[in-house]
């Protein structure tokens, strides 16, 4: 049992070096799908303290509206632009009726406040177009192709490429934008940052769009995946464990913690499930999250916690 | 006032060469002294002193790098500060620390926690030793309440107390725990003159009629020197005198680090 | 006018710490306890027992245990069906194993198992705080509920991984299984939800209660006079866990009859947060208060339209329930964050003045 | 139970819910179908078709027919979101609705199918778990009230071998063979797995056994390890979003689509369109036809649609879970219908549904007057065979529509029924049942 445990694993990974470089690499690119959806809580926690559960919903939403808009013969692009425009118009709603009542509750008042939220965005998407599952395609190329023995999918590499491209935008407007260096400013102070004239409301809205079209981004890599259904939403959990591995706070943290939980999760469920009897995956990522905080109680990048008398 | 009846005993407490450092920092440097049975001491010295870490350290929540604690004789080396309660050092902070979301009479009851032995099982039940436990307790509580004249606050939620009562109440979660050795951090900081007078009163009570040994930091320098026994001066993380309040007001380097003369 | 305290003066600190100080209150409680034990299961239907009042107090009592660790402690968990999937679990293996012993004591030990289970998965809260603990549970959550469907001997090793709450009898009267009447398993559950209800009040009044509160709105502080975060965040896993384990054990046995893993689901931890959450942090009330809201509200928006004569499409009439839950629990929080408790406790305080607020 | 029913009355209205619970406003005369449907939540996408084909063919019947001779029938849907929770609510609000109570229940879930089992003899309302919920309850001497005919997921896994046998050139071939089953990870998913191993040590393949959690989503590392495995077949019980996720990876693995198969929860449109052109080729068994070329569908967008043929697209007709939910519905209409033919032409209660269940014998002939013919295969229920075992049938979907690819193919009961047999007499032991016998 222990050598099947301790060694057999490793041997299994040298014998076939391709192949493991393989699952190595899908993990990597599965970990980058978990950071565009981890990226939406980051921001938001960011920006106004919300641990926003309401996050998967949003991906779905986004990704419903999307799809409900091209099925209405809508052409794409302008169907993109829409969706971008209701994200807004819908952080602008969320923020009016729901954040400013809420200034300066606790995190677990406004926790569950997203997720009340979440109930009313389901409700809402299902009721405007519908509950049955519906096809997105909008002309990624999904072709599979072979590199030295290594089975590679385009669209995969084109969700990646995505994943990367959404992370140098979101740095660059964080750091080289006003809009940016406000929602720093605010990151770090609320209270400051109001003294030095930053309108927090606006901040808000504005994370909330933000955030809305990541979900957006992040709803059409996995609706394309799997179509756009309910189930949509469910893939916040598969973002949680990144997101507490990588801080709360941290857009790298959310990169690198995708990354690890990615190449974790494969790794561990492709070596060592069989012996378990499979499906360790899910588990696995929560627990791979939990040792590393033990030694990172506030996750690998994310703001160190003092404490003081 | 300040006319000593009390029997001042042997050392109570003695920290020996302590040295903490934070990073790079040294907040404190070295810092020995004493504190006898029964006895006030204060604390004094500029901000950034190192008086609040010296604190820390005698109740076990900083770890110096250097140096001996010793208890009633006993040395200790690194602990967690609940060793400390169960040796009764008990405490007050500079912000205060009460539990917000509870009542007055509740947090008093806090300080008896560890008097209280009766397992969970027989709490559950709230009968027989647990309850009787429970009121024995209640009735030392109601006793400090008493002494700090806070009976009409007993049950409201301290969060709703203004910042004086706040204090006193504090003073009484400590009170409640029966300590040898009670820290006092700030104790009158933000109060006007009336509450200061009130909380010497009760400094100077609890000395009095329970012999408990106390060790204070104050900035206001009238009240250290009417009510302590004795005074030790940190400044920069060094002990710079040690002595009785006339002593003390008369050194020469106390003055210059109040006054800001520069240390090279 | 009728609801005063003036004129009642406690002699003894025995009778000022009991749970319900004032006379009026006690009566009140006392006409609660006669309906809920004898009117209720008197009048009430079939529907009404196995759909809304059974699942209340099973809930209720996960809540409370929730509450324990979350109201109380300070320590914010999303591992509840996790641990309410222990007590189900091995309810039944114990249950099977040992056909013999009295359910009740079955109950309590799967109580004790899914307490164990609670115990190590609050080990991290040593080091872990706040929402990172609250995401960190969930590892408890998913690992086992993997488990109890992986591990075949939890289940007797049936094709089908299901357990399925076998005839067992109290005092002659069967109480679990397919031919327990409602009635009696209403009993039964209110039984026990009062007894374990009436210890955790006394629990969150005395010693324990106070150290878990001292850690939950000041750990520091906490520990410098004398409390050991160490062994007081345990022991609130520990007998929150216990709690949620007999809630689950309850839940398979005395009202769902059979279960699997995903009636356990993360779904069903976030509910019972719900209820700790509305029903107010730190409050055993309020745990009742919001297990009613989580699970009447439902049921009410569900019979409501019918009821009015409006017949709206099966789906749309869903959607619709579910946004407008979702925008009460928005409005209940907005309009008072500290839940249905206080609010209960501001309408008492109105009352006492009335009609004379002045 | 009279007192109960006097302080009930007494007290009705003043406590609305109550009120809700004692209200059953049907009509006097009807035979009411109790419907747990799902069209909302994580399964809505299965749950809308079966959903629409249940209501449509109750329609038809009423319609077409004027009710089940004579006896007009009633329906109400109970949304039950596929959580067990909310099913248990639902089926005590219907169970006792309409003139004689619910005539039986079709909980189209396994979770609530297990709750309800034992219910059902105390509440004495059948139980119809048509191709799903627990296989034992085949075994009709130690589960009275259930039944689960034509066929169940064991006799499918043993028919989807006997395929494999078939499509290699005979049993004989299989030894050696590598055979994977993908499964959710759930007791659903883990009903084949019994028999499959059965079959193993019988036939000698090599069975591996890859379980996917729920939901589902991303299942790369399965794919990765059966792209590493190479197996010559595969199996799958998936549901929900699983399904489309896994379908989108055997394609970007380049598996050979003709040796993927589904079971018959695996196949239904919506299973396949969101995964394009990838899904060209699927298999999945199932054991009715597809389409909306059947006499029964012209019937449907006729009597139910008025021939509006694009509003019955809309509503599902044709495609698979909708069919199988005429299917159902059908066999639930004619167990009444045979039970009238013993009690007379009225509504008949549970009891008497569960004998007309117990000796329903359609035959082919019957299929045709019912414009089945070719639809679904005749089945025969007895006292002692609640499932009958009946054969599968391959369908495969070429991108645009499914069609059947295969014979009707037995099941091997051989292998099947003794473990039937096993489980069902552990279920009694545990539960204390004693059997009946059935002469």
């Amino acid at each position: 049992m222990l050598y099947d445990v301790l060694i057999a694993p490793f041997l299994d990974m040298a014998d076939s070096p391709v192949f493991f470089a393989e699952v190595v690499i899908v993990g990597l690119l599965t970990g980058v799908m978990y950071s565009l959806v981890a990226l939406g809580f980051v921001l938001i926690f960011k920006a106004s303290g919300v641990f926003n559960f309401a996050q998967g919903v949003m991906v779905l939403f986004a990704a419903l509206t999307l799809v409900g808009l091209m099925e209405h013969g809508v052409p794409t692009w302008l169907a993109l632009i829409l969706t971008v425009v209701i994200m807004v118009v819908l952080a602008y709603g969320i923020e009016w009726f729901m954040l400013r009542r809420l200034v300066n509750q606790e995190g677990i008042i406004l926790f569950m406040a997203t997720i009340g939220l979440s109930f009313v965005l389901q409700g809402l998407g299902e009721t405007m177009w519908g509950s049955n599952v519906k096809a997105l395609d909008i002309g990624i190329p999904d072709a599979s192709f072979e590199v030295s023995g290594i089975l590679l999918n385009e669209f995969d590499l084109f969700a990646a490429a995505s994943g990367a491209v959404l992370v140098a935008v979101l740095a660059v407007f964080f750091h080289y934008t006003r809009i940016g260096r406000a929602l720093r400013a605010v990151a770090d102070d609320h209270q400051a940052a109001l003294s030095v004239g930053i309108p927090l409301k606006t901040i808000w809205v504005i994370v909330w769009a933000v955030a809305g079209m990541v979900g957006l981004v992040a709803g059409i890599m996995w609706g394309a995946k799997s179509g756009v259904q309910f189930s949509l939403s469910l893939i916040a959990l598969k973002a949680l464990p990144v997101l507490i591995l990588g801080g709360f706070t941290s857009v790298p943290g959310a990169i690198v913690g995708g990354l690890i939980i990615g190449v974790g999760e494969k790794v561990a469920e492709i070596y060592w499930g069989p012996l378990f009897g499979g499906a360790i995956e899910n588990w696995f990522a929560y627990v791979l999250a939990l040792v590393f905080l033990l030694f990172r109680p506030q996750g690998l990048f994310g703001e160190r916690i003092i404490e003081r008398v | 006032m300040t006319e000593n009846t009390r029997k001042i005993g042997n050392t109570l407490l003695r920290v020996d060469d302590i040295t903490l450092s934070f990073g790079g920092v040294h907040a404190l440097n070295g810092v020995s002294f004493e504190i006898k049975e029964h006895e006030i001491l204060a604390i004094i010295g500029p901000n950034g002193a190192g008086k609040s870490s010296m604190l820390n350290v005698i109740n076990g929540f900083y770890h110096p790098q250097k140096g001996t604690i010793a208890f009633e004789g006993r040395e200790r080396k690194r602990m967690r500060p609940h060793v400390a309660a169960e040796q009764g050092i008990a405490r007050t902070f500079q912000n205060i620390a009460l539990f917000k979301g509870m009542s007055t009479l509740d947090n008093i009851m806090t300080g008896r926690m560890l008097k209280m032995k009766r397992s969970f099982l027989w709490q559950a039940l709230y009968w027989g030793p647990a309850l009787k436990e429970e009121i024995e307790n209640r009735e030392f509580c109601e006793k400090v309440i008493d002494f700090l004249e806070i009976q009409a606050i007993r049950k409201t939620p301290v969060g709703k107390l203004p910042y004086g009562l706040q204090k006193r109440v504090e003073l009484g979660r400590a009170l409640a725990a029966e300590p040898r050795l009670l820290l006092l951090d700030e104790p009158m900081a933000g109060m006007n003159v009336e509450e200061k007078e009130d909380m010497c009163r009760f400094i100077l009570d609890v000395n009095d009629e329970f012999g408990t040994t106390i060790a204070l930091i104050e900035h206001d320098m009238g009240v250290v020197m009417d009510i302590s026994d004795r005074v030790v001066v940190l400044d920069y993380g060094r002990k710079i005198a040690d002595g009785s309040p006339d002593a003390v007001r008369a050194n020469g380097e106390v003055i210059d680090a109040y006054l800001g003369v520069s240390h090279e | 006018m009728f609801y005063r305290e003036a004129g009642q003066f406690k002699t003894s600190y025995a009778a000022d710490q009991t749970v319900f100080p004032i006379v009026q209150d006690r009566w009140g409680v006392a006409a609660m306890v006669a309906i809920a034990f004898v009117g209720v299961p008197l009048v009430a239907s079939e529907y009404m027992l196995q759909a809304v009042l059974i699942p209340f107090l099973i809930f209720a009592l996960a809540a409370i245990g929730l509450n324990l660790l979350t109201g109380y402690c300070g320590q914010v968990s999303l591992g509840t069906g996790g641990f309410m999937m222990v007590g189900g679990y091995m309810t039944y293996k114990l249950t099977t194993t040992f056909p013999d012993v009295n359910i009740l004591i079955v109950f309590v030990f799967a109580g004790l198992c899914a307490a164990l289970v609670g115990f190590v998965f609050g080990l991290p809260s040593l080091r872990i705080k706040g929402f990172y603990l609250a995401v960190a549970t969930l590892a408890a959550q998913f690992f086992l509920g993997w488990t109890f469907n992986k591990v075949g001997w939890f289940y007797n090793y049936n094709p089908s991984g299901t357990i399925t709450a076998p005839p067992r009898e109290l005092f002659g009267i069967t109480i679990t299984g397919p031919t327990a009447s409602a009635e009696v398993r209403y009993l039964v559950v209110l039984c026990i939800v009062a007894v374990f209800a009436m210890m955790a009040k006394n629990l969150v009044r005395g010693r324990v209660g106070r150290s878990w509160m001292a850690i939950r709105d000041m750990d520091i502080a906490a520990e410098i006079i004398g409390i050991q975060p160490i062994r007081t965040k345990l022991m609130a896993f520990t007998i929150s866990s216990f709690y949620c384990g007999v809630a689950g054990a309850m839940m398979v046995f005395l009202w769902l009859g059979s279960a699997e893993t995903e009636a356990f689901d993360i779904n069903q931890s976030f509910l019972v947060l719900f209820m700790v959450i509305i029903g107010g942090l730190g409050s055993i009330l309020g745990s009742f208060l919001g297990a009613a809201f989580v699970i009447i509200t439902p049921i009410i928006l569900t019979n409501a339209p019918p009821m009015f004569g409006i017949d709206l499409p099966i789906d749309l009439q869903k959607h619709i329930e579910i946004m407008l839950f979702g925008s009460l629990i928005v409005f209940f929080l907005i309009v008072e964050p500290h839940g249905l408790a206080r609010l209960w406790q501001i309408a008492k305080e109105k009352l006492r003045l009335w009609p004379f607020p002045y | 139970m009279k007192l109960k029913t006097l302080i009930l009355a007494g007290i009705a209205g003043a406590t609305g819910l109550s009120a809700v619970a004692a209200s059953p406003a049907l009509a006097q005369g009807d035979q009411f179908f109790p419907m747990l449907v799902y069209r909302t939540g994580p399964y809505a996408p299965s749950g809308i078709p079966v959903a629409n084909g249940f209501r449509d063919y109750y329609t038809l019947i009423n319609n077409r027919d004027g009710g089940i001779n004579g006896v007009k029938i009633s329906f109400e849907e109970c949304e039950t979101e596929y959580n067990t929770k909310l099913g248990v609510e639902c089926y005590e609000k219907l169970k006792n609705n309409g003139s004689t109570g619910a005539s039986l229940f079709n909980p189209y879930s396994t979770g609530i199918t297990y709750q309800l089992i034992p219910k059902a003899a105390v509440d004495e309302v059948p139980i119809l778990s048509m191709g799903y919920g627990r296989t034992a309850a085949a075994d009709g001497r130690v589960f009275e009230w259930v039944f689960n005919f034509p066929t169940t997921y064991w006799s499918q896994a043993s028919a989807f071998i006997n395929y494999v046998a078939q499509q290699e050139g005979g049993f004989e071939k299989l030894k050696g063979m590598k055979i994977a089953h993908v499964h959710h990870n759930s007791a659903y998913g883990k009903e084949a797995n019994p028999t499959l191993e059965a079959l193993a040590k019988k036939f000698g393949y090599k069975l591996t056994l890859l379980a996917v959690d729920h939901p589902g989503q991303e299942q790369k590392a399965t794919w990765l390890q059966i792209r590493r495995l190479k197996p010559d077949w595969v199996f799958m019980s998936g549901w929900g979003v699983m399904n489309q996720v896994a379908i989108k990876e055997a394609a970007s693995i380049n598996f050979k689509m003709d040796n993927f198969v589904g079971n018959w929860w695996s196949g239904s449109d919506a299973d396949v369109i969101p995964a394009g052109k990838g899904a060209v080729g699927y298999k999945s068994a199932t054991f009715h036809g597809p389409g909306a070329a059947w006499q029964v569908h012209k019937d449907i967008v006729k009597h139910v649609y008025g021939g509006d043929e694009s509003k019955a697209k809309a509503n599902n007709v044709g495609e698979v879970l909708y069919n199988r939910a005429v299917v159902n519905a059908m066999f639930g209409v004619e167990a009444i219908r045979t039970a009238q033919g013993k009690f007379g032409n009225k509504a008949m209660t549970g009891k008497q549904v569960r004998w007309g269940l117990e000796n329903l014998n359609i035959t082919e002939a019957r299929l045709k007057d019912l414009g089945m013919e070719g639809f679904t295969r005749a089945v025969k229920v007895s006292c002692i065979d609640h499932e009958t075992g009946g054969p599968i049938v391959i369908q495969q979907w070429d991108g645009a529509k499914w069609s059947i690819v295969s014979d009707w193919i037995p099941t091997l009961r051989d292998v099947v029924r003794p473990m039937v047999e096993t489980a069902a007499a552990n279920y009694a032991a545990e539960n204390k049942i004693t059997p009946r016998t059935c002469n």
